[in-house]
């Protein structure tokens, strides 16, 4: 398997490292609700078909990659750098700064 | 010359006489020659023994699909089980033996087994050996008593203990185009792709490139075809953006259009060159790839099939055109498809006699009929070949008129006198690769033969590949593939190479089977014949899989290569549908046996590497035995002679409490912090405050995971506002910095902070001890090292011997201790230099059992007790737990299971019978060797305290906290260790930690 | 000052080895420069980074991922968004650079000791190369002066191609022996030079 | 249906075999059943078995959407063992082996359980005090369990390298010797042809395309051959639990799908007489009675219900295969192969009631499904006809994650891929 890493090109699948569901939400850090940090930490949606997922290219730039694979063909729809991609809740929570 | 060998033709050198060994005698062949055309030639018929009956076997096709004609290559002690002969190129020297056979391969005790023929038909070992349910012998221990006679008749070569000698390799490479089968369809496809400029390589089994090329006798361009392609190939070879590899063999695609190659570099020489591996393991990326694969020829199922000179006419074929042998004296051959007439010409050709052919079909075209003329050999349309006699070698054949529609037989039978029989039952394209890259073949009822799915990977196919039946076919086909490939837009009018071949009716009748009286084998390795077919049809595995599984059909080392249709066919007969509606098995990687060795590649003999830090060769001199910690080397004891392990960290554990010892630390792993967010980080991802850290000092940290769970611990340093130097445990240094750099990339992108691993930057070595101070105010320059200067948990920068190193003062024994840091590249040279100063005080260098046994002293956890699955508090880090923010896993560490007094927490145990404690024994209220007890914990560390004066260990023991001062058992019935302990707290020696502070 | 101590140790044996018999394929060596150094900027200071590396050490570094340049003992390339790897054959670097980068630009972080430096040129440089790392070593893929970081199982490394036929790879110093040593053993079939 | 034995070999050889019948009927579905077991692979064979025998519920079907057992069933490397370092496994992967042992007489089908010991090595003190822990533990939990020293081992399994190069050498191993391996695909067919002489039906072919519900009770399927009623309905469907789960409405559960290759080498005469572990690495080798190396590694370690591998993984393997056994370099590799393993969050099973009324759930096998089999069903039984777990499968529920009572054989954490 090929990802194509957005920094450093197509690499092969040896050089990196899976880091998992990407459809996961965080939790606020603050937050004591117990069922949603269950969900985050423990549950999965473990989609047969288009799946968001986190790899790191840690024997390259080790930038954290948002990668889109589809886990019945393994064919990848989209890369791109989780720093800019990570799920939307991410993205809301950083407009309060920091927590 | 040898009585099979033809005066002239193929491509072997006639000149160029090779001595090579069978079975202890000796042969000898010609350049060019395969192991199994050389013993052809010398007139041999008896290859091997069969898996299960152990009948005689000769050979069967011409190449990796051959099931029957399997040996083992010697070197010396070294062992190559499982060869066919057929991928044997001779070289002098050679040794080959037979295999599967006691106590010889003419006279096999094993070949009793073909007269309990019905009694051990598929899947009979499912049904007995089961035993009495009673005595002694019940349970498994009957299976077992049969199962070892059972190993001994199975397999088939004997693998070697030795160890291989040779050398493997690993290549990368990348292309445009990747060619697989150098064939006229392939050769063509690479030229084509080449030709302007793109990267091609061109990968090919055989020894030299061409394919059926080599022995088909078309004419190309005026020229022979043999001639034709290797004038191609030389072509090729000269471009610079082409590679060639013959001799290798494309096995697996993967995703991603990565495909894995095996190069026989020097299989075929007696001595390979200096540094030549044996195989090569290619991983080839390539942007499009081209399949021209070829196909199999399929066998036809009729009695006796198997007899030693019952070829696959292609096979046939072949060894005449290319190698100049003529399989038999007396030949005729058996099809229900034309190209067995075109492969009767040649033979003619060659030289040999052909008898008749015989072919299912009521009528054949007129290009048939003529190549028969040519051959002379009778045509016998309408018959079928009802039964092959001979013992090791075939002496005839039974002729009956056959019904191709019903398969009825009828009418007298005709025998005809032959050594040889060459069958052809059609052709199966080597659809393999393209199922691989996923994709299901489909059925073409006129070619009766699976052909290439639709691509779901870049590849294209051509030739015989995608059932392509002429020559001529294949090269338009290739062409027109390598432009697709390498995106040259096809003008219509490159030229194209003229071909004069006979015009062949491309369809074979679909007729694989001849039901007549007597074993009839589809799956020739593993002894599978129709009947066991038919067989697993009635006792319902009628699932291509369940058939497979049932009968092992297609499980041997030719992977069903001839098999899998005839079976397929048989089983779709028996169940009243068409071989499509009953389904093909899927593809897998390997596409034909690969090596062990040559996948391991280079890392044979160097799994891993070693990883030592910068004073590793000083500990070796000084004698330490060396202790593999992960990757690392590091130093476990300094033993003097006559010195056991307890003595010698007993020597060394004291040295440090009483004057100074030296560690080296530089295994720790450090992690650049930097950044004006990295304080903020920090508070984040350890469970206790670091941005109240004045710049100069350092703390203790602890972090756990998201789960709440305990993770890893260490000191951090602040060096400067924005600029922290993390310290992780040894084990955990990746782990830590892949956690840190998740959390930067993925969950608070927005802070400022960068994590750099320094690990390799910097050497380490603690100082300990009561007098470690003194030895650094005696070697350090340019800063004060007394209270004031350097407080606990301080941190100075100076020099020692000219070079910078930066001073912490800090303790993992409990005693006063510094650990110093210095570039990695000085370390050397400033741990001589601490040793020297250390001289006056008698310092003594110590290891990993001494540092342990400081450490259980004073109760620090490492990762025996991080072990994944306690808790901050069940380890009484609990005040580490900081209230005042939230940070990674304080969400989750405080449910219902984490909290529970039932939990495993951490103690200080006493040996009360004087005798060490073993690690990994278990604790139990009470119990002993006979009465085991309950287990209510186990050891994690242990050793003899000398501090103490007795043997103790940490350990981890349901509500610990409650049974400090109680007794218990420590029970290691493994190792027979039984005996009272008393669980006291962790905390063993100086538990106000005075002597640190002071 | 003081000189490092090489990690190679007793493997490093100056010579020619394997077969020679066509030459001498690849010629292996630790160059040992003064400073090695990573700089990195935060997302959006990459030009001001790139500016105050330039004014430092004179190198312009070409836009782009892995883009590097090398010259006189020099060198500089992109290891990772952001990031860059530095080099001089004079000391001190990162202390120069600190002058020049403010914590609001990015950070600076110094791995003389922590890298180790193998040059290994020669006409069957990439050839040798391609036997242990995934990479396109041809010089369309990886053109002069640019950089890529890659790894071979352990061992994490960054190359920089500083000639038509020559990379520089930056190891991890603990792991620099055993590397050296699988890559002489894989210059065996072209025959290697190491000084 | 007649008994297998050497008695009737004999007769049917001299009837030509042709009066042997199907070893499971192929029956068309009945409108409803008491129980209904989604999923035709080994642990829904095991699991109709049990209730059959154990709790004489009969009425029940099996429902495979393709051909029995063509799951991990008939896609691992056959071992056996009952290892394990928590009680919470050990004592249920005991009650397995207990079972395994006299399963061919239970069945009357040759499964081949061949107790030729599992034996994994340790190549540091520090891990081989870490396989004194687990084999006191199995001491202490009834089980057997002992440790070799490296000359031991040596002669054990002549072999081996026990230096492994000189890079991890041995310094000693703990070995179950009545662990060991069987024959899988027998193991399907033996349970199917148990069940089925019990009454229960096998309907193969029949894939569920639906829950049907009563409020949010499930009171049976929807499929490909019709609506099927039950009392009670049971998930056997390891790899593809997530997807059946979604048909009733649970879209999330603590499983992630992975892939895990498995090998096996051409045919060699007797070898190695036990099944060994690389404690420096990750791999575990066999031998079968066949003569083919069976061995595999670690998944490949990330989502996929695609049942095909990746290169890495597969050189990692011979790597460490070639490490252990220098003189196999030159023996073969045959063929490869993948199956889906539902990987649990501790690397546990999940045998439970629920988690919706009338639904019963078995999954998480992550890579110890084959040797569960008798025991997954046998608990999975109970579980289903008593409507609570048994003590063997009491701590594997579904809720252990919300309330932190973790059964985490390696301490990893909620990273499925390291399980």
């Amino acid at each position: 398997m090929l990802i194509t890493c957005p920094y450093c090109g197509p690499r092969d699948l040896s050089e990196y490292t899976y880091q998992g569901d990407a459809n996961r939400v965080r939790p606020d850090p603050a937050s004591t609700d117990q069922a949603a940090w269950n969900d985050y930490v423990y549950d999965r949606i473990n989609t047969a078909g288009e799946h968001r997922e986190f790899w790191q290219h840690s024997g390259g730039c080790r930038a954290h990659l948002l990668v889109t694979r589809n886990t019945l063909t393994h064919a990848i729809s989209f890369v791109g750098f989780a720093r800019e991609h990570g799920e939307p809740k991410h993205l809301e929570r950083r407009k309060g700064g920091k927590a | 010359m040898s009585p099979r060998r033809s005066s002239a033709g193929g491509r072997v050198d006639r000149t160029r006489t090779i001595r090579f060994t069978f079975d202890g005698r000796s042969f000898t062949g010609h350049a060019g020659d395969t192991l199994a055309s050389a013993l052809l030639a010398n007139g041999m018929t008896l290859f091997g023994r069969s898996f299960k009956y152990h009948r005689p076997r000769g050979v069967m096709t011409a190449g990796i699909d051959e099931p029957n004609a399997l040996v083992t290559l010697l070197k010396g002690d070294i062992r190559e089980p499982n060869i066919p002969v057929t991928e044997i190129e001779i070289y002098d020297g050679l040794n080959a033996v037979s295999q599967n056979r006691s106590p010889s391969l003419a006279f096999d005790v094993g070949a009793i087994n073909q007269y309990a023929g019905k009694l051990i038909s598929a899947g009979f070992y499912y049904k007995t050996f089961m035993g009495p349910v009673i005595g002694p012998l019940k349970g498994t221990r009957f299976w077992m008593f049969c199962e070892r006679f059972i190993r001994r008749a199975a397999g088939l070569g004997h693998a070697g203990t030795t160890a291989d000698t040779a050398r493997y390799e690993r290549m990368n490479a990348f292309c445009d185009v990747l060619v697989v089968g150098g064939g006229p369809a392939g050769l063509m496809a690479a030229k084509a792709a080449a030709s302007d400029g793109a990267r091609v390589i061109v990968a090919d089994l055989e020894a030299a490139f061409g394919g059926t090329a080599k022995w088909s006798g078309d004419v190309i361009d005026g020229k022979p075809a043999s001639e034709w392609a290797a004038e191609l190939a030389d072509e090729l070879a000269g471009m610079e953006n082409v590679r060639l590899l013959p001799r290798t063999t494309v096995w697996g695609y993967y995703d991603g259009n990565t495909l894995a190659a095996l190069e026989r570099v020097s299989d075929h020489k007696a001595n390979p060159e200096s540094g030549e591996p044996r195989h090569r393991h290619w991983t080839i990326r390539a942007k499009t790839v081209v399949l021209a694969t070829g196909g199999f020829e399929r066998p036809l199922i009729f009695p006796g099939n198997d007899i030693p000179g019952v070829m696959l006419a292609g096979a046939v074929e072949r060894f005449a055109g290319e190698y100049g042998v003529l399989p038999g004296e007396r030949i005729a051959l058996f099809t229900n498809n034309d190209s067995a007439y075109a492969a009767a010409a040649n033979l003619k050709r060659a030289g040999a006699m052909v008898v008749a052919i015989i072919d299912v079909r009521p009528e054949i075209s007129a290009a048939a009929r003529e190549l028969a003329s040519k051959a002379g050999a009778e045509v016998r349309l309408g018959q079928a070949v009802v039964a092959a006699e001979g013992g090791k070698a075939l002496t005839g054949v039974k002729v009956r008129n056959f019904e191709a529609a019903t398969g009825m037989i009828s009418g007298d039978p005709a025998s005809l006198a032959v050594d040889c029989l060459a069958v052809s039952g059609g052709w199966s394209p080597a659809v393999h690769l393209a199922s691989q890259a996923g994709g299901k073949p489909e059925w073409d009822e006129a070619l009766q033969a699976f052909l290439p799915p639709k691509p779901t990977q870049k590849w294209i196919g051509a030739g015989a590949f995608t059932g392509a039946a002429t020559t001529a076919s294949a090269i338009a086909d290739g062409q027109r593939a390598g432009l697709k490939a390498a995106g040259i837009l096809a003008q219509g009018k490159e030229k194209l190479p003229s071909v004069s071949e006979p015009a062949l009716d491309p369809s074979p009748a679909p007729v694989l089977e001849v039901r007549a009286h007597g074993k009839a084998f589809v799956d020739f390795q593993h002894d599978v014949t129709a009947d066991d077919v038919r067989l697993a049809h009635q006792e319902g595995f009628i699932s291509v899989e369940h058939l497979k599984r049932y009968t092992t059909l297609g499980m041997a080392t030719d992977q069903g290569k001839t098999s899998n249709v005839p079976g397929l066919a048989i089983m779709a007969d028996a169940r009243g549908l068409s071989i499509p509606q009953v389904g093909t098995t899927r593809f897998r990687p390997p596409f034909s046996a690969v090596s062990l060795g040559s996948v391991a590649g280079e890392r044979v003999g160097h799994i891993r590497p070693d990883r030592l830090t910068p004073m590793h060769d000083w500990h070796v001199e000084q004698g330490a035995r060396m202790y593999a910690a992960g990757l690392w080397y590091r130093p476990m004891i300094y033993g003097a002679p006559g010195e056991t392990v307890e003595q010698a960290y007993v020597r060394e554990a004291k040295a440090v409490r009483e004057s100074v010892g030296i560690v080296d630390v530089s295994t720790l792993g450090k992690i650049a912090v930097q950044g004006p967010d990295a304080a903020e980080f920090l508070d984040r991802v350890y469970t206790n405050l670091f941005s109240t850290l004045p710049v100069g000092k350092a703390r203790y940290g602890l972090m756990l995971r998201e789960d709440g769970l305990a993770m890893d611990d260490g000191t951090t340093w602040r060096l400067g506002e924005n600029d922290f130097l993390m310290t992780t445990t040894t084990a955990n240094a990746g782990k830590v910095m892949q956690h840190l750099e998740y959390f930067l990339d993925v969950v608070w992108p927005e802070l400022k902070v960068h994590v750099t691993s320094v690990s390799d930057q910097w050497a380490g070595a603690a100082v300990a001890g009561p007098k470690s101070r003194d030895v650094l105010a005696a070697c350090v320059t340019g800063t004060k090292v007394d209270n004031e200067t350097l407080p606990f948990m301080g941190i100075v920068h100076g020099e020692i011997d000219g070079v910078p190193v930066m001073i912490c003062r800090l303790s993992f024994s409990g005693e006063m201790a510094f650990e110093v840091y210095c570039g990695a590249g000085y370390g050397l040279q400033v741990w001589e230099a601490l040793i020297e100063a250390g001289k006056p005080f008698n310092i003594v260098p110590y290891g990993l059992e001494a540092l342990g046994t400081l450490r259980i002293e004073k109760g620090h956890v490492t990762g025996a007790e991080i072990d994944g699955r306690t808790t901050a508090r069940d380890l009484h880090l609990g005040w580490l737990l900081s209230k005042k923010k939230p940070f990674i896993g304080s969400a989750m560490m405080d449910r219902e299971g984490f909290v529970a007094p039932t939990r495993l927490q951490l103690v200080g145990l006493v040996s009360l019978d004087g005798r060490p404690l073993t690690g990994g024994a278990h604790i139990v209220e009470n119990g002993s060797a006979e009465q085991l007890g309950q287990s209510i914990g186990h050891i994690t560390a242990t050793c003899y305290s000398p501090a103490l004066g007795k043997y103790i260990g940490l350990a981890l023991v349901r509500d610990g906290k409650s049974r400090h001062g109680k007794r218990a058992v420590i029970s290691d019935p493994l190792r027979d260790r039984f005996g009272p302990v008393e669980i006291v707290n962790h905390i063993f020696f100086d538990p106000d930690g005075s002597r640190m502070h002071g | 000052m003081v000189e490092q101590l090489s990690p190679l140790g007793p493997v490093w044996k100056p010579g020619s080895y394997g077969n020679l018999s066509r030459g001498v394929g690849v010629t292996i060596s630790e160059i040992r420069p003064g400073s090695i150094v990573e700089a990195a900027a935060w997302h959006g200071s990459e030009k001001k980074l790139i500016a105050a590396i330039a004014k430092v050490t004179g190198l312009k570094l070409p836009d782009g991922a892995g883009g590097g340049v090398f010259k006189n003992g020099k060198g500089a390339f992109g290891i990772a968004p952001t990031r860059f790897l530095l080099v001089d054959q004079a000391e001190g670097l990162a202390e120069r650079l600190l002058t020049v980068v403010p914590v609001d630009m990015g950070s600076v972080v110094d791995l003389s000791h922590g890298r180790t430096a193998i040059r290994i040129s020669g006409p069957k440089a990439e050839w040798v190369l391609s036997k242990f790392f995934a990479i396109d070593f041809s010089e369309t893929a990886f053109p002069l002066g640019s950089g890529k970081a890659t790894v071979y199982h352990d061992f994490f490394t960054q190359i920089q191609r500083t000639a038509p036929q020559a990379f520089d790879l930056y190891v991890f110093r603990s792991f620099a022996r055993s590397f050296w040593q699988l890559l002489c053993h894989g210059a065996e079939d072209v025959g290697y030079e190491v000084f | 249906m007649a008994e297998y034995s050497a008695f009737a070999l004999l007769r049917n050889a001299l009837h030509g075999n042709r009066e042997w019948k199907p070893a499971w009927r192929k029956p068309d579905p009945k409108p409803s059943y008491d129980v209904i077991i989604i999923g035709g692979g080994g642990h829904g064979l095991s699991t109709a078995y049990y209730l059959a025998k154990e709790h004489g519920i009969t009425n029940v079907a099996v429902l495979e959407r393709g051909w029995l057992g063509q799951g991990n069933i008939g896609r691992n490397t056959t071992m056996i063992r009952s290892n394990y370092l928590l009680p919470e496994n050990s004592h249920f992967y005991e009650h397995s082996v207990k079972l395994w042992e006299n399963l061919s007489h239970d069945l009357n089908y040759n499964v081949m359980f061949s107790q030729r010991g599992v034996l994994n090595l340790a190549h540091t003190p520090a891990q081989l005090d870490d396989f004194a822990r687990r084999g006191n533990s199995m001491r202490h939990c009834g089980i057997d369990a002992e440790l070799m020293t490296p000359d031991e081992i040596k002669r054990f399994i002549p072999a081996l390298d026990i230096s492994v190069g000189g890079r991890f050498p041995v310094v000693g191993g703990l070995i179950q010797k009545r662990a060991g391996t069987a024959r899988h695909d027998a193991v399907a067919w033996g349970f199917a042809r148990g069940a089925d002489r019990r009454g229960v039906d096998i309907i193969e072919n029949c894939e569920v395309t639906g829950f049907l519900r009563d409020g949010d009770r499930i009171v049976g399927v929807t499929t490909t051959r019709g609506e099927i009623r039950a009392k009670k309905t049971a998930v056997a469907v390891a790899g593809n639990t997530g997807a059946v789960m979604k048909l009733a409405g649970i879209d999330r559960l603590p499983i992630e799908t992975h892939v895990l290759q498995a090998f096996v080498s051409e045919g060699l005469k007797p070898f190695m007489d036990s099944v060994v572990t690389f404690g420096a690495g990750h791999l575990y080798v066999t031998q079968s009675d066949k003569g083919g190396m069976v061995f595999g590694g670690d998944i490949d370690g990330y989502n996929t219900y695609a049942q095909r591998g990746n290169l890495p993984i597969v050189e990692e393997v011979m790597a460490e295969m070639v490490a252990l056994f220098p003189g196999l370099s030159r023996v073969r590799l045959l063929r490869s192969w993948g199956g889906l393993m539902d990987m649990s969050m501790d690397g546990t099973p999940i045998i439970t009631t629920g988690p919706l009324p009338g639904m019963y759930l078995n999954c998480g096998w992550c890579y110890g499904g084959f040797k569960a089999t008798p025991a997954s069903g046998w608990c999975f039984a109970y579980t289903i006809a008593q409507d609570r777990p048994h003590k063997f499968n009491a701590a594997m529920t579904l809720d252990r994650f919300k309330r932190g009572f973790i059964v985490d054989e390696k301490g990893q954490g909620a990273t499925p891929r390291l399980h």
